[in-house]
């Protein structure tokens, strides 16, 4: 039972990347309508945001402790922060272990700056060009993001922690007398996630904005005809999207070490998510992100692996499946990219 | 009998109620047209006619056959063809190649694998294509790409390509909708030659009178998604039932 | 000429012309010069151009015409090359057997994804094959299918190989020991040199471009038919077609065998240049690599998928083997600060940042030039006043 | 089966004998025709071929061997302070290139898959004309080119490759391996996991779902369970698996009290961290402490890894904190010039290199056969891991495994991991024919100089 308790949890774990990232490129699909295959890569800066944090937090400098020796046998630099020099070990030692959470502020304006350059200075040259344009010169531009970082950064997987107190695992289910621990950044991950996509639900469903938008997304021309400038306003969705993938990547960080490459790894994924939520529905994409997520799970657990190898192609299984008998994926519209 | 029989078809989206019990016969070798305000359920009646969609209840029998069930090119292969209200044509293609689409449609059917024959080299469906653009004096505009084309020669091309195809029923959605007088008037007239060169049906859809009663010769008028009434242009005119829901509304 | 009008056939000659004489045009720097680096006719390297030029050439025939954007074209490559090695390790080395199974298999599998993903159009077409493309290779990766029937089937990550205790029933006293045809082997090669250069001229490299030269012709016979007709009027307006009484559904689905027909010869090509079948090659990347192809070079042209499939081969294999080294080599005339500084910007866009080139290109091809390399051949060709053709676009090289 | 085999050595590749075409003179016949054997150097200059990954996951590693084969080239040429070439027990190296030749190299990038990586190394031996090819890192790869080389006729010197196949069932009379295979991995572990943990343990494994996890998970599972362990489970995960999850979940209840991660690279880096989130090195099962063992570690994957490595006790090839001659003066050669200590890859790297032009120096020729024959049976000291054997029968080299464990508290970037035992090369011996080695049917075939 509490296995199966935390199959869930990890289903929705994954499916809390899912979502997120799937969110954005529907966002950025319905109100754009603009595929965008270099969605993944925003997802990758956002987590070399937590990265470039941490970094700038435990920047430091070097002094030479002639008591040690390093690997050549010369005086070894000892390295010490500035953070903890200038505000002593316990404030700067604490704002360094809480570099991740902090990066929530830190990418906020790198996010929107990537997404408003990224929307003005290419994308929007692509609204009236074929859906194949469109996915071919943004798969450019997330091979060229993605090399950008692996010469800055190199190719390998860089570790960095959650704060400490949110390192450790949680204790769960003591009130249904079961013994469930999960790791607590990852219950983190699953509520931030939740309430990251509530606060965009809230936000198109509640503020003027958000009804031009949605109003927009619904028929664009109508809109135009009424006067409202809805391209500045889809700009400003796109920073939005480009946020949100960005913060489900600073969260990210700490559960796998990120990597150059982790955004095109995510790239299929979350494409099939939205495919399978349906083209430009919101709900939609949330709702398939658990979803896959939960299945994804659940057949890499043995119990559920009916066959060999179920976990490696469970996904795209799903996907024929549910393409196949809803055409249009679990809420998607009619009409919507079908040319 | 007429060549297309509907008998109490209805269709319903969600609440609305888009067509109620539509009775139609349209006789052959005549010219029938279905006039209506906004809403009346014409446009979904054609799209029952030609399969893009199911009635929920009721049949639509051409030439004594059911068409329900059937997918578009099935029906089309019975012998209706469709003109739209916008000209769906092949845009990215000239205008003779656009012809002989539709001329080897005629010969080879839904689906016939011909990879490694030369197009220009079939030469019964060249000079069809090549008459056909004769008879619509479209020929010196053979080479044309249609994206440039203006929209009375896009119509003036649809039409030629379902008359290749030679129909036993064309269907017309509005054809002369967002053109201009001129376009208009050599619509009507290219109608007009069409009737009494060959031997067809024509099922027009229309808002303008101008043309339904230029070339119409039964007239069946529908109001929120039922037949009001049916009958030559002349009575149409008079009828008080029309002058109030249609007619007058117009005017 | 063979059933083409005037300007197709000599569109064809051109083909054949540059596929008779790519040693010369691919080798002409001198063997010694500093050039000699950018040479890109050594046969592994021609080899690859007329292979994926078949490749692409076959999904151009897909996606030129139709416009159905397939993610999962690498699958039919792959299980190509499988079926090819997989002769060679039963039958023996003759390339013949290995290389019609493997457009039957290819053929086969296009069959059944095909069918299921042309029930969708747009980008659940494209999303469907990827999915299909993917399980393939997880499939090949682990070699699932193997561990359900509980035999090798793909060798996994390896890669499917021929061993020395494999059957290889017709494998007589004298016959050679790698891939051939009739006894002519494929690695075996002639080299020609005169002065300073030297020309090489590999079996393998030929029999690939006979097959290019083939594959080009057909695919400009599709063109012209009725058949390629019906499948630019599916591309163009797909709700008249079936207003004009045509089965849109038979004519996308046979376009799509023909060319996963294609992919599998290109497979089983490259198995038989190099008896070996990994799985990496239908992975989904690899998929988008001959989308790349084709839209570089100009998609829904005729030979512009071959110029694609040329230009990222020759990017792939020439700009990632400039290291720094050689880098420090080539600017080293200049002051060292200077030469530091070229050298710091060269080495992104080379040898390990060779996807930072390829990205780049590929991204200013669809910005500014939609048409590919075709439409900039028209562009200049109408600069320069001359007549905009077929032929005078591909007056240029392969590179 | 002999009988085959002896028959396809005599056949020559290459030629273009079955073409049976008259051919104008002006042609030589074949550019292999007119050679002793694939690429003989003719000028003042040899070249060789180093084929890494330089992109994909493993680019970093792909570099640092890189670093390391430049290093080689220079000490050949005489170049830098000589490196190894002065604790080397030969001393046929004389620092003026290889026979009297400067040596040159070229560069090519496997990607880390096999047909790229064959790609790659074709154009450096059709076009660059490289004598030889050195590098890699992962088996899939190695086997490939391994293969490759052997139909070419030139001599292939493994990277980082750990799969039994390697010199096993795939070994060829062309190739040579310097680096240790997950056979000795878990030969040269067992005894230690005995001491350190007790014969009484229930191991799980994760395997990544391909050939190198497949081999690893066998070898570990068959040394921990002669010593008594029990194997409970053992899952194998797929090699895109980025989160590792709802592997490890089972394993919480599953009665282990040991996890036997048989990844590398990200798969390891990230599964891991996963097995530390979920708190199973605090855990206590069966009243033992819970432990975590990873058969591969590189360094790389440990910096990767983080403080996650923390006491994971794993095992290697090489290790630049291991104290003798040789070591010491590749790790003063290296640090000097890259400022960081080399990795594991790195150093198999060097003293490829260095292995191969000597064996030339001492066979007098660059001819792969005699190259080879100068190998095979080689015994030596001094480029870093100790007396070093290679093996006539497989071409693999023998060597003492090093059995490291992640360092509680680095002080350093470079510092994190630490030597916990020396398992000789005795204990870690098999038998040329062992079963997991392909048994009695593997077979080298014979040396093709490719003319």
């Amino acid at each position: 039972m509490s296995e199966f308790i935390l199959q869930i949890l990890n289903g929705l774990d994954k499916g809390s990347a899912y979502a997120l990232i799937a969110l954005g490129l529907t966002l950025i699909f319905g109100t754009l309508g603009v595929v965008n295959f270099a969605h993944g890569a925003l997802f990758m800066i956002g987590a070399f945001c937590s990265v470039t944090l941490s970094r700038i937090l435990s920047a430091s400098y070097e002094t030479v402790d002639p008591t040690q020796k390093d690997f050549l046998g010369n005086p070894l630099k000892v390295k010490s922060t500035y953070m903890e020099s200038w505000l002593g070990p316990d404030i700067g030692g604490a704002i360094i272990d809480w570099s991740v959470p902090l990066a929530i502020l830190f990418s906020i304006p790198i996010m929107i700056a990537v997404g408003i350059a990224m929307e003005r200075g290419l994308i929007k040259h692509f609204y009236k060009r074929p859906h194949a344009d469109q996915i071919l010169v943004t798969f450019g531009l997330a091979i060229i993001l993605q090399e950008i970082i692996r010469g800055f950064y190199g190719a390998n997987p860089i570790q960095t922690p959650a704060p400490e107190a949110l390192s450790s695992v949680a204790q769960l289910g003591g009130a249904l007398g079961l013994e469930i621990v999960y790791p607590a950044w990852r219950m983190v991950y699953f509520f931030f996630a939740l309430a990251t996509i509530g606060g965009v639900f809230a936000f198109l469903q509640f503020t003027t904005f958000g009804m031009v938008v949605r109003a927009g997304m619904a028929d664009r021309e109508t809109v135009g005809l009424m006067g409202i400038n809805i391209d500045r306003r889809f700009t400003i969705m796109f920073a939005i999207a480009a946020v949100v993938a960005g913060w489900a990547g600073v969260m990210y960080a700490p559960i796998n070490a990120p990597n150059y490459h982790m955004g095109m790894d995510f790239l299929v994924l979350s494409f099939v998510v939205v495919v399978v939520g349906g083209m430009g529905s919101l709900p939609g994409a949330v709702a398939a992100g658990f979803l896959l997520g939960i299945l994804e799970s659940f057949a890499s657990w043995e119990r559920f692996k009916v066959f060999d190898g179920l976990d490696q192609i469970i996904i795209y299984l799903v996907a024929i499946i549910i393409l196949l008998t809803r055409p249009r994926g679990l809420m998607g519209k009619k009409g919507v990219m079908e040319d | 009998m007429g060549i297309l029989e509907v008998k109490d078809v209805n269709k319903r989206f969600g609440g609305l109620q888009a067509l109620g019990n539509v009775n139609l016969s349209v006789q052959e070798n005549t010219v029938h047209a279905i006039i209506g305000p906004n809403g009346a359920g014409k446009s979904t009646l054609l799209n029952c006619l030609i399969g893009k969609l199911i009635p929920d209840t009721g049949s639509v029998m051409f030439d004594g056959q059911s068409v329900l069930g059937r997918l578009p090119y099935e029906i089309n292969q019975m012998g209706i063809s469709r003109v739209f209200q916008t000209p769906e044509i092949f845009g990215e293609l000239n205008v003779m190649e656009n012809m002989m689409i539709s001329c080897f449609a005629k010969r080879d059917g839904a689906f016939r694998m011909q990879a490694m024959a030369d197009m220009y080299r079939e030469k019964e469906v060249v000079e069809k294509a090549e008459k056909m653009l004769e008879d619509m004096a479209m020929i010196d505009k053979r080479h044309d790409h249609t994206a440039s084309m203006s929209r009375g020669d896009k119509r003036r091309l649809e039409i030629a390509m379902c008359l290749s195809q030679e129909p036993r029923l064309l269907l017309l959605d509005e054809p002369t909708a967002g053109m201009a007088r001129a376009d208009t008037n050599n619509t009507i007239d290219l109608l007009k030659q069409i009737k009494e060169d060959r031997d067809i049906t024509i099922a027009i859809i229309e808002h303008d009178m101008h043309v339904v009663f230029s070339l119409a010769e039964r007239i069946t008028v529908l109001a929120q998604g039922t037949p009001l009434v049916e009958d030559t242009p002349d009575k149409i005119k008079g009828h008080p039932k029309v002058q109030e829901a249609y007619l007058g509304e117009a005017a | 000429m063979l059933g083409l009008n005037k300007k197709d056939f000599n569109l064809l000659m051109v083909v054949v012309g540059l596929s008779l004489f790519a040693p010369f045009i691919l080798n002409i720097f001198p063997k010694d010069s500093a050039m000699a680096f950018f040479n890109g006719g050594y046969p592994d390297l021609m080899q690859r151009f007329a292979i994926f030029g078949i490749f692409a050439i076959g999904f151009n025939i897909l996606f030129g015409l139709t416009g159905y954007l397939s993610f999962g074209h690498a699958a039919f490559l792959g299980v190509g090359s499988y079926a090819a090695v997989w002769m060679f390790k039963l039958l023996g080395y003759n390339v013949v057997p290995g290389l019609i199974l493997s457009v039957i298999v290819a053929g086969l599998l296009s069959v059944v994804i095909g069918y299921v993903s042309l029930r969708r159009s747009g980008i659940y077409f494209s999303i469907l094959t990827l999915a299909f493309a993917q399980m393939m290779y997880s499939i090949a990766y682990s070699d699932l299918f193997g561990r359900w029937l509980g035999i090798t089937l793909t060798n996994g990550e390896t890669g499917l190989q021929v061993y020395s205790n494999d059957p290889q029933i017709l494998l007589g006293e004298n016959s050679p020991i790698v891939p051939h045809i009739f006894g002519l082997e494929m690695n075996a090669r002639l080299t020609l040199p005169i002065g300073p250069w030297e020309f090489v001229f590999p079996v393998g490299y030929y029999f690939s471009a006979l097959f290019l030269v083939l594959a080009f012709y057909l695919s400009i016979r599709i063109f012209r038919s009725p058949f390629g007709l019906m499948l630019r009027a599916v591309k163009s307006n797909n709700q008249r077609m079936t207003y004009t009484g045509l089965n849109p559904r038979p004519y996308t689905l046979a376009a799509f065998i023909i060319s996963g027909m294609y992919a599998g010869l290109a497979g089983g090509l490259l198995a038989s240049m190099d008896p070996l079948a990994g799985a990496e090659r239908m992975y989904w990347t690899e998929s988008g690599a001959v989308v790349i192809m084709t839209i570089l070079g100009g998609v829904g042209t005729l030979i512009g998928p071959v110029l694609g499939a040329g230009t990222i081969k020759y990017m792939e294999n020439i700009i990632s083997k400039m290291n720094e080294k050689l880098l420090h080599e080539w600017f080293g005339f200049l002051p060292d600060s200077l030469e530091y500084s070229i050298v710091w910007v060269a080495s992104w866009f080379t040898g390990e940042g060779w996807h930072m080139t390829q990205g780049v290109v590929f991204m200013l091809v669809i910005i500014f030039l939609p048409g590919g390399l075709v439409e900039g051949g028209q562009r200049l060709a109408a600069r320069f006043g001359a007549k905009s053709n077929d032929t005078g676009k591909t007056a240029q090289p392969a590179e | 089966m002999t009988n085959k085999l002896t028959r396809r050595g005599v056949l020559k590749s290459g030629a273009v004998a079955g073409a049976g075409v008259a051919l104008p003179t002006i042609f030589t016949a074949s550019s292999a025709s007119a050679q002793a054997y694939t690429n003989e150097p003719t000028g003042s200059t040899v070249t060789l071929g180093f084929n890494v990954p330089q992109t994909g996951p493993y680019a970093e590693e792909g570099l640092d061997e890189l670093r390391a084969q430049e290093l080689a080239v220079e000490h050949l040429n005489g170049e830098g302070d000589g490196g190894c070439l002065n604790t080397f027990t030969s001393k046929a190296l004389k620092g003026n290139g290889i026979l009297g030749k400067k040596v040159q190299f070229v560069t090519g990038d496997t990607q880390t898959k096999s047909d790229a990586a064959r790609a790659s190394a074709k154009s450096m031996i059709e076009k660059d004309g490289a004598i030889m090819i050195n590098g890699g890192s992962s088996s899939g790869v190695a086997i490939a080119v391994q293969g490759l080389c052997q139909e070419a006729g030139v001599i292939f010197m493994a990277g980082l490759t750990h799969s039994n196949d390697t010199t096993g069932k795939d070994r060829k009379a062309n190739g040579f391996r310097h680096f240790f295979n997950a056979y000795m991995s878990a030969a040269a572990l067992a005894p230690v996991l005995k001491s350190e943990y007790g014969a009484d343990r229930r191991a799980y494994h994760l395997t990544a779902d391909y050939t190198w996890g497949w081999s690893q998970q066998e070898s570990i599972a068959a040394a921990t369970e002669a010593m008594g362990w029990e194997t409970v489970n053992n899952v194998l995960t797929p090699l895109a698996a980025t989160d590792f999850s709802s592997y490890i979940t089972p394993v919480l209840n599953s009665g282990a009290d040991v996890l036997v991660l048989n990844h590398y690279g990200g798969n390891m880096v990230n599964s891991l961290t996963n097995a530390i989130q979920f708190g199973l090195r605090d855990k206590m099962v069966n009243g033992k402490q819970f432990e975590i063992v990873v058969p591969l570690y590189s360094e790389l994957m440990a910096a990767g890894a983080g403080k996650n490595v923390q006491g994971v006790l794993g095992s290697m090839n090489y290790n630049w904190q291991l104290d003798n001659e040789g070591s010491r003066a590749f790790v003063k050669s290296f640090g000097e010039k890259y400022g960081r200590p080399p990795s594991n890859s790195a150093q198999t790297c060097y003293a490829q290199t260095l292995l191969y032009a000597d064996a030339c120096e001492r066979a007098g020729t660059f001819n792969p056969c005699g190259v080879a024959e100068a190998l095979e049976g080689f015994e030596f000291d001094g480029l870093g891991n100790g007396p070093t054997l290679y093996r006539a029968d497989d071409h693999q080299c023998f060597k003492d495994v090093l059995v490291v464990k992640g360092k509680e508290n680095p002080t350093n970037e470079y510092d994190t991991l630490e030597i916990v035992d020396q398992t000789p090369v005795a204990q870690v011996t098999y038998a040329p024919d062992h079963p997991m080695f392909g048994g009695a049917e593997a077979s080298l075939g014979t040396c093709n100089p490719g003319a």
